[in-house]
């Protein structure tokens, strides 16, 4: 059912009849419709990818950042409004803080997920506020190990081994199906999220990818993936779809 | 004009997943008038044009020193652009009195994007409707940066905005590989002829618009009158010693740019 | 991105703590740590300071602290490509010598160590306060890290303020680094009062280790010369000072980074002539 | 000695009951250092003098004779030092008449404790006494309270940390006189460079085996660094005079007798 | 009768000293785990307010502190970081590190320095970490240590306790340590006496022991418990 | 307050070329109030030796009488003038004698030796005594005595100019202490006369 003109999808403290807030809804969709995100957990860490939209060939490389780290061992990507995507950052990497001084030790993945939630919850409660319009996913290397989670603009928070969001979504998360997460490096992860975001990306724009990788390679801290590297997996991705094309 | 019932407020989402309120207000920014800047591998040059609300007015400044390492440039509502100005000054002087040492541009850019981000999400507030261009020299280079009212800040190494900026914005996309190796005469020189393509009425003239330079061993400086004669001095003659079409060329293009100026009004970006 | 660490309260300055907020998840303000209010809605920890104040109850408290666990001096000195700073490992508890394993040398980022002598348990909350500034260098990515320069400012302006509150972190602290080719060193004293020079020391080591300084050290010393220099300065140190032990680490900042050793200890020399039998021609003597 | 007169006591501690201060004495501040070496002591100190933070002698003396063979440097108070020392320098020399034999040091350093022992550290001299005797070189310090070290190199005074410091750094066994006296130079030095109490010149006292070499200002430092070209020179009338006495000295006659120096009983 | 008064007096001011626990405390690693012990002495002034005081609280399952200092303050504290651990075991959902109770205890004695009197040991056992010790002294320095002692009555042993400790005893071997550590604490300080307790935090749990008074070892000058005379 | 303060005090003594000079400030008061502008600080033990005695005037005045009195002693026993170095030594162990309760004096001895030799010392109030080659001086204002006296003196002045170097020391010095001037007393000791001249100085 759509909620346009009936008024209940004004605010988005007003329920529609059917129990639905539109509001929480149209917010999730500018996420749907902007670049790609995509988060792999493998066996030795977690790679985030963005596909990156070139909106002016004067930009200078790099601009317009998708991934942050939020502390050493923990960062996260962004997908959907990347003003919004931000203020969620400070306010994960104020919690990283926050735990670290209090108790003396690292935020666990769990944690700082959940905390993350609750803020981007927070802006679903109350008339005057808006909900986020960017869903993250966060990595982390805790002493559990290498973690992945989603966050979403309705302030739904979910562990997971492989996710997308983002115009290519659906395609992304079939491929993501398709891999053995388990036996994958993070390494070949970086190509195969490159992969990814090539078939995914629509032909007509240039576009940037921005890698970020958290592993055993990396020290375990977040990082973005050497350029090197993300240069190789975009000629390798790139070849790939050609091929691939070709076959069609 | 278009109007729907989702974009009286900023904190409602359009079924688009847009809110309209924000792109409203980086409209208010094409209303004023352009700016541009530019940078080399060592200097940032920005230039706007200025207006005069009147005959009997001073010009409307548009440029404003923050710190002796950075400035900025402001097209739209030039008043919100002087708050957002002063924040920065104030937070260039609290980083000196802590560090002893400039404010690096982009932690800088950064917190004013996030200044702004908050005005795009509370109901009582409104986005800022200025577009920044903050030009700044750091330990880390030179920089250029321009912050949207929606709460997006970009780098570039050159850039346009405000009324009719898509003439020099298609300038710059045409020569800005270049100017890494350019003086910093030249690169003026490129910041003026930028901007005259987006002049609205008469020609550029050392009144009309104003210059700022900044570079590693250059403190944040402004041009204005007597400072900028020698150089649009320099730029008419050059320009009038090659080759006369080359004005009349990006006058076509800026007339082609209105209409494809829809391009970037891409609301947030995604 | 987070202006300055939230051990920084806006309106207190820098290191200050500001006062917590009752509500953890409020949108505006990042969330403050310190004393985590209960969300049972049980009292924070905390001592109510007028219950402390002088049976009369006109006297206010005084916040005066005195130190418990100390270090004691750190030396440090410049040579031609970079620079050293060395101390020993002890944490005394008056003068009993109670930890013998602490560092007081830490790496702050890469081109920066801080040393410390006075109490503990301020520098370890004075490292909180640097591991939250370069986590948040680490964070923002942007190729842009603290210099030795503006952390040696940022702790003068930490200390300074603490002791404007009447509550001063009591540390002596010695910063080095490498920055823009050329070695930095400086110390920041306990109410903020702080210099740089080509060669510093804290506390004792401002008596006995400077004089060594003076005399022997200039700025083009190669290495072996400059080690040499400051290990000579520390046994004179642990000679000389009672709260010292004979175990030292020694860190090192040049272009190539900073490192800091593994602590080490020093020959010394008991076997003067003289130390033996002092009184040996003077009987009667002591 | 005749011992102290205790007269005023009772009136300056009510003065001070009142809150009036006693003026501040002259203390030597003081950098103070001996070594012992090869042939014999080589003793050194600063010579500046201090009145609170005011310099009050530029040029003092605090090496003090002993007796021909001892010498001993002085810091604390410089009323107590120069005292005590000339005390002992005369109870010695009374010494020598009755037995006829050198000075020991030893001697002088129990004659030295038992003094400022008997006095609970309130005459305030800290002292580095050196000399050589027939048992060879010896060099002790004496704290205002009484207790002695004895002690192959040692330091004394506001100074003494910087001076140790260089001590403990350069000192060998068996130096040359050479050796010995350049290292005390440096110590003396560390602590007229280091430390405000201590400043000026470097005097030097090098005691061997039947010689002593007392080298007043041994190094000089005193000099002017600020120079006037051309100096105020006043006229004379440029003071205002109200008043002006003047008396003529006239030698006096001698009517009958001698002068009167020659009246002097030896 | 004045006389008598002046006692009474005197002794109702002793009693309104803070309650403090002048005491001996310590505890050490092993292999595997850690061992807590003190003596139990309380007292006010000259007169001992409790003589079997249990100065070993739990801070969570597997973490324990000493206290030593003012009975009141480390008492409360201790409270306050139960609470604490508990808030935070919920939102862990897992077992408790020890550094983690550890620096909590240190933030609430660091940011108030000035008005506590504790003088901590934190110790306990993690599966990520084994048995770790922390010092917690007054101040707030808080330094990981392989053993730590405390206490007025501490001063008498750092000679016994540098001698005799050594990295990878077996659990038992660790707990003779620290009785015999303890005992000559007790013999030397007034401060400190009564029993000695005793807890031992492995992989499998805690396990709290209690040395009886009459059977604390004795040391030289002391009369063992077979010369004492038997209560009539 | 310092004890010196009480009555306030400025004494300065300078060596010339075979001569020699000393001065004092004429102000007596209590505290801050000022009871005579004609009070003398400098005592004359013989033709060529002065005395000048800052500090607390109940003291000085004592100690002054001590000093002629033990000078009287001394002539009469040797029959001749005191030599100004015995003289020093004199003042010396008379105050050290008072180690534990001194008299608040702090004294500067001027005068001729044998063969117009000038000699010239100061003490502290027990009697520490430090000889000049140049100038010493005394009282509630060293600080600024000093100033002035290390910039102007010059060694081997003659009389007259002496005079007017130790006179314009002793004015400006003066001028920044309340509790001393109100006009001055310089003595110039040469080998064949002395020479007392009273100065003009500022009344507030």
């Amino acid at each position: 059912m759509s909620g346009i003109g009936t008024g209940y999808d004004l605010s988005v403290s007003t329920f529609s009849p059917d129990g639905r807030v539109f509001q929480t809804e149209y917010a999730q969709k500018a996420v749907d419709n902007s670049g790609t995100v995509v988060g792999l957990r493998c066996k030795d860490g977690v790679v985030l990818g963005c596909e990156k939209t070139i909106i002016s060939k004067m930009l200078v490389e790099g601009s317009n950042r998708r991934t942050y780290a939020v502390d050493r061992h923990a960062g996260m990507a962004v997908g959907g409004v990347a003003a919004d995507g931000r203020q969620i950052v400070n306010r994960a990497s104020s919690e990283a803080q926050q735990y670290k001084s209090f108790y003396g030790d690292i935020i666990p993945g769990h944690v700082l997920a959940e905390r993350t939630a609750s803020y981007v919850h927070l802006f679903n409660l109350y008339w005057y506020l808006r909900p986020c319009g960017s869903a993250a996913l966060i990595a982390v290397y805790d002493r559990d190990g290498p973690q992945l989670y989603l966050v979403e603009p309705s302030g739904t928070g979910h562990r997971f081994f492989g996710t997308a969001v983002g115009k290519g979504r659906t395609a992304a998360k079939n491929e993501i199906e398709k891999l053995k997460l388990e036996e994958l490096t993070c390494r070949q992860g970086v190509l195969e999220i490159a992969k990814i975001l090539h078939n995914v990306h629509d032909e007509e724009k240039p576009f940037e990818m921005e890698l970020a990788w958290i592993c055993d390679e990396s020290n375990r801290e977040f990082q973005r993936v050497p350029a090197d590297m993300v240069t190789e997996a975009n000629t390798k991705a790139k070849a790939a779809k050609d091929d691939s094309d070709m076959e069609d | 004009m278009f109007r729907n019932q989702y974009d009286t407020d900023v904190v409602t989402w359009s079924p688009q997943g847009r809110i309209h309120q924000i792109e409203y207000a980086m409209e208010a920014v094409k209303q004023g008038s352009a700016s541009v800047g530019l940078k080399n591998k060592t200097h940032v040059v920005l230039a706007t044009l200025k207006r005069a609300p009147s005959e009997l007015s001073a010009y409307q400044r548009k440029v404003f020193k923050v710190d002796d390492h950075m400035g900025v440039a402001m097209s739209g509502l030039t008043s919100d652009g002087r708050s957002l100005c002063r924040y920065m000054r104030n937070e260039c002087l609290n980083h000196r009195y802590v560090y002893e040492s400039p404010m690096p541009t982009t932690r800088l850019v950064r917190q004013i994007a996030d200044k702004a981000q908050v005005n795009t999400q509370r109901s009582w507030k409104r986005p800022y409707g200025v577009g920044l261009l903050t030009a700044g020299s750091d330990k880390t280079g030179p920089k250029l940066f321009y912050n949207c009212p929606s709460g997006n800040f970009y780098e570039y190494r050159a850039m346009a905005i405000g009324a009719r900026s898509q003439a020099a914005k298609t300038y710059l996309e045409r020569h800005f590989e270049a100017f890494d190796g350019c003086t910093v005469d030249e690169l003026i020189r490129h910041a003026l002829r930028a901007l005259s393509a987006s002049v609205t009425d008469g020609e550029l003239t050392a009144a009309n618009c104003t210059v700022a330079l900044v570079g590693s061993d250059t403190p944040f400086v402004i041009l204005e009158d007597d400072d900028l004669e020698p150089h649009v001095a320099a730029f008419k003659d050059q320009d009038d010693g090659a080759d006369g079409g080359d004005a009349g060329e990006m006058a076509v293009d800026g007339q082609a740019a209105g209409a494809g100026e829809a391009d970037d009004a891409a609301p947030m970006d995604t | 991105m987070l202006a300055r660490p939230t051990s920084h309260s806006s309106a207190l300055g820098p290191g200050c703590a500001g006062p917590s907020l009752a509500n953890p998840v409020s949108f505006d303000a990042p969330p403050k740590h310190q004393a985590q209010q209960p969300t049972s809605g049980a009292a924070p920890f905390m001592v109510e300071p007028s219950a402390l104040a002088h049976q009369g109850g006109g006297e206010p408290t005084k916040r005066t602290q005195v130190p418990y666990v100390t270090g004691t001096s750190v030396l440090g000195v410049t040579y031609k490509d970079g620079v050293l700073i060395a101390s020993d490992t002890l944490g005394s508890y008056g003068s009993t010598k109670r930890y013998k394993s602490v560092a007081r040398l830490k790496k702050v980022n890469a081109s920066t160590i801080i040393g410390a002598g006075g109490e503990l348990s301020d520098f370890q909350y004075i490292m909180t306060l640097l591991d939250e500034l370069t986590t948040d260098d680490y964070c923002m990515d942007d190729g842009v890290v603290l210099s030795p320069r503006e952390i040696y400012n940022y702790m003068t302006r930490v200390m300074y303020n603490r002791r404007n509150k009447m509550d001063p972190l009591w540390n002596s602290l010695v910063i080095c680094g490498f920055q823009d080719g050329k070695p930095f060193l400086g110390t920041v004293g306990m109410i903020g009062t702080h210099y740089t020079d080509e060669h510093v020391a804290t506390g004792f080591g401002n008596m006995l280790a400077r004089p060594l300084f003076r005399e022997r050290h200039h700025p083009d010393m190669s290495e072996a010369e400059a080690t040499k220099l400051l290990h000579d300065a520390l046994r004179v140190c642990y000679y000389r000072d009672k709260n010292s032990i004979n175990k030292f680490q020694m860190a090192k900042a040049t272009a190539e980074g900073v490192t800091i050793s593994e602590p080490f200890s020093l020959e010394t020399n008991w076997e003067y002539k003289h130390f033996r039998d002092p009184t040996l021609n003077a009987v009667g003597a002591w | 000695m005749a011992g102290f007169n205790f007269d005023l006591c009772k009136r300056n501690s009510f003065l001070e009951s009142k809150g009036v201060k006693a003026p501040g004495y002259t203390k030597t501040g003081t950098t103070i250092a001996g070594v012992i070496f090869k042939d014999g002591v080589v003793l050194g100190a600063d010579t500046r003098s201090t009145a609170g933070s005011t310099v009050a002698d530029k040029n003092c003396e605090k090496i003090h004779f002993i007796a021909p063979n001892i010498y001993c440097c002085g810091a604390g108070t410089a009323a107590d030092t120069e005292n005590v020392t000339g005390m002992v320098a005369s109870q010695l020399d009374l010494h020598r008449y009755a037995t006829g034999r050198e000075s020991r040091v030893v001697t002088a350093m129990t004659l030295l404790k038992s003094h400022l022992f008997r006095y609970q550290g309130h005459v305030s001299a800290a002292l580095v006494l050196g000399g050589v005797d027939f048992r060879g070189p010896h060099l002790f310090t004496v704290y205002p309270h009484g207790s002695t070290d004895s002690l192959p190199y040692c330091t004394m005074g506001s100074g003494s940390l910087a001076a140790m410091a260089v001590f403990e750094s350069g000192y060998k066994d068996n130096m040359s006189r050479d050796e010995a006296v350049s290292l005390v130079d440096r110590a003396i030095q560390a602590g007229i460079w280091n430390d405000l109490g201590s400043g000026s010149n470097v005097d030097i006292c090098i005691i061997t085996k039947g010689k002593v070499d007392y080298l007043r200002n041994y190094k000089y430092f005193m000099d002017k660094t600020y120079v006037r070209k051309f100096p105020v020179c006043y006229p004379p009338g440029t003071t205002t005079v109200v008043r002006e006495k003047m008396v003529a000295l006239k030698d006096v006659d001698v009517i009958e007798g001698e002068a009167s120096e020659a009246m002097v009983i030896d | 009768m004045a006389h008598l008064r002046q006692h009474a007096d005197e002794f109702e001011a002793e009693l309104k000293q803070a309650v403090s626990l002048g005491t001996t405390i310590m505890a050490a690693s092993f292999d595997g785990g850690v061992v807590l012990g003190a003596d139990s002495r309380t007292s006010t002034g000259n007169y001992v307010a409790n003589r079997v005081t249990d100065k070993l609280t739990p801070l969570c399952e597997n973490v324990y502190v000493c206290r030593s200092g003012s009975a009141a303050d480390t008492q409360n504290m201790a409270a306050y970081v139960q609470y604490y651990l508990q808030q935070h075991r919920m939102e862990l959902d897992r077992e408790v590190s020890v550094s983690v109770a550890a620096n909590l205890a240190k933030q609430l004695v660091y940011n108030n320095k000035n008005m506590l009197q504790a003088g901590l040991i934190v110790a306990g056992f993690d599966k990520k970490e084994g048995g770790s010790v922390f010092a917690l002294p007054l101040g707030g320095t808080l330094l990981q240590v392989p053993f730590a002692i405390g206490g007025s009555g501490s001063a008498y042993i750092y000679g016994f306790c540098d001698k005799f400790w050594r990295p990878n005893m077996s659990a038992e071997e660790a707990k003779k340590f620290v009785v015999q550590a303890v005992s000559h604490a007790m013999a030397r300080d007034g401060s400190s006496g009564g029993c000695i307790r005793t807890v031992v935090i492995t992989k499998d749990g805690v396990r709290r022991d209690f040395v009886p008074g009459s059977n604390v070892p004795q040391h030289y000058g002391e009369l063992g418990a077979q010369y004492a005379t038997a209560m009539a | 307050m310092s004890i010196f303060e009480y009555n306030g005090s400025a004494i300065i003594g300078m060596a010339g070329k075979e001569c020699v000079a000393i001065g004092s400030d004429l102000r007596f008061g209590v505290q801050f109030q000022t009871l005579a502008t004609d009070y003398q600080k400098i005592y004359r033990i013989h033709d060529k030796l002065y005395l000048g005695l800052a500090g607390l005037g109940t003291d000085a005045q004592t100690l002054a009488a001590r000093f002629k009195f033990k000078h009287n002693m001394y002539k009469l026993r040797e029959e001749r003038d005191i030599r100004p170095s015995t003289f020093g030594q004199l003042v010396s162990s008379t105050l050290y004698e008072k180690r534990f309760g001194p008299y608040f004096c702090s004294p500067v001895v001027a005068g001729l030796d044998k063969d117009n030799v000038p000699y010239l010392c100061g003490m502290d109030t027990i009697g520490a005594i430090e000889t000049a080659k140049d100038f010493m001086v005394a009282g509630t204002a060293p600080d600024s005595l000093y100033g002035m006296c290390e910039s102007m003196f010059r060694p081997d002045l003659e009389p007259e100019e002496l005079f007017e170097v130790l006179s314009q020391c002793l004015l400006a010095g003066t001028d920044r202490d309340a509790l001393s001037g109100w006009g001055a007393i310089v003595h110039v000791i040469t080998k064949d006369k002395t020479n007392s001249r009273t100065l003009k100085g500022r009344m507030d």
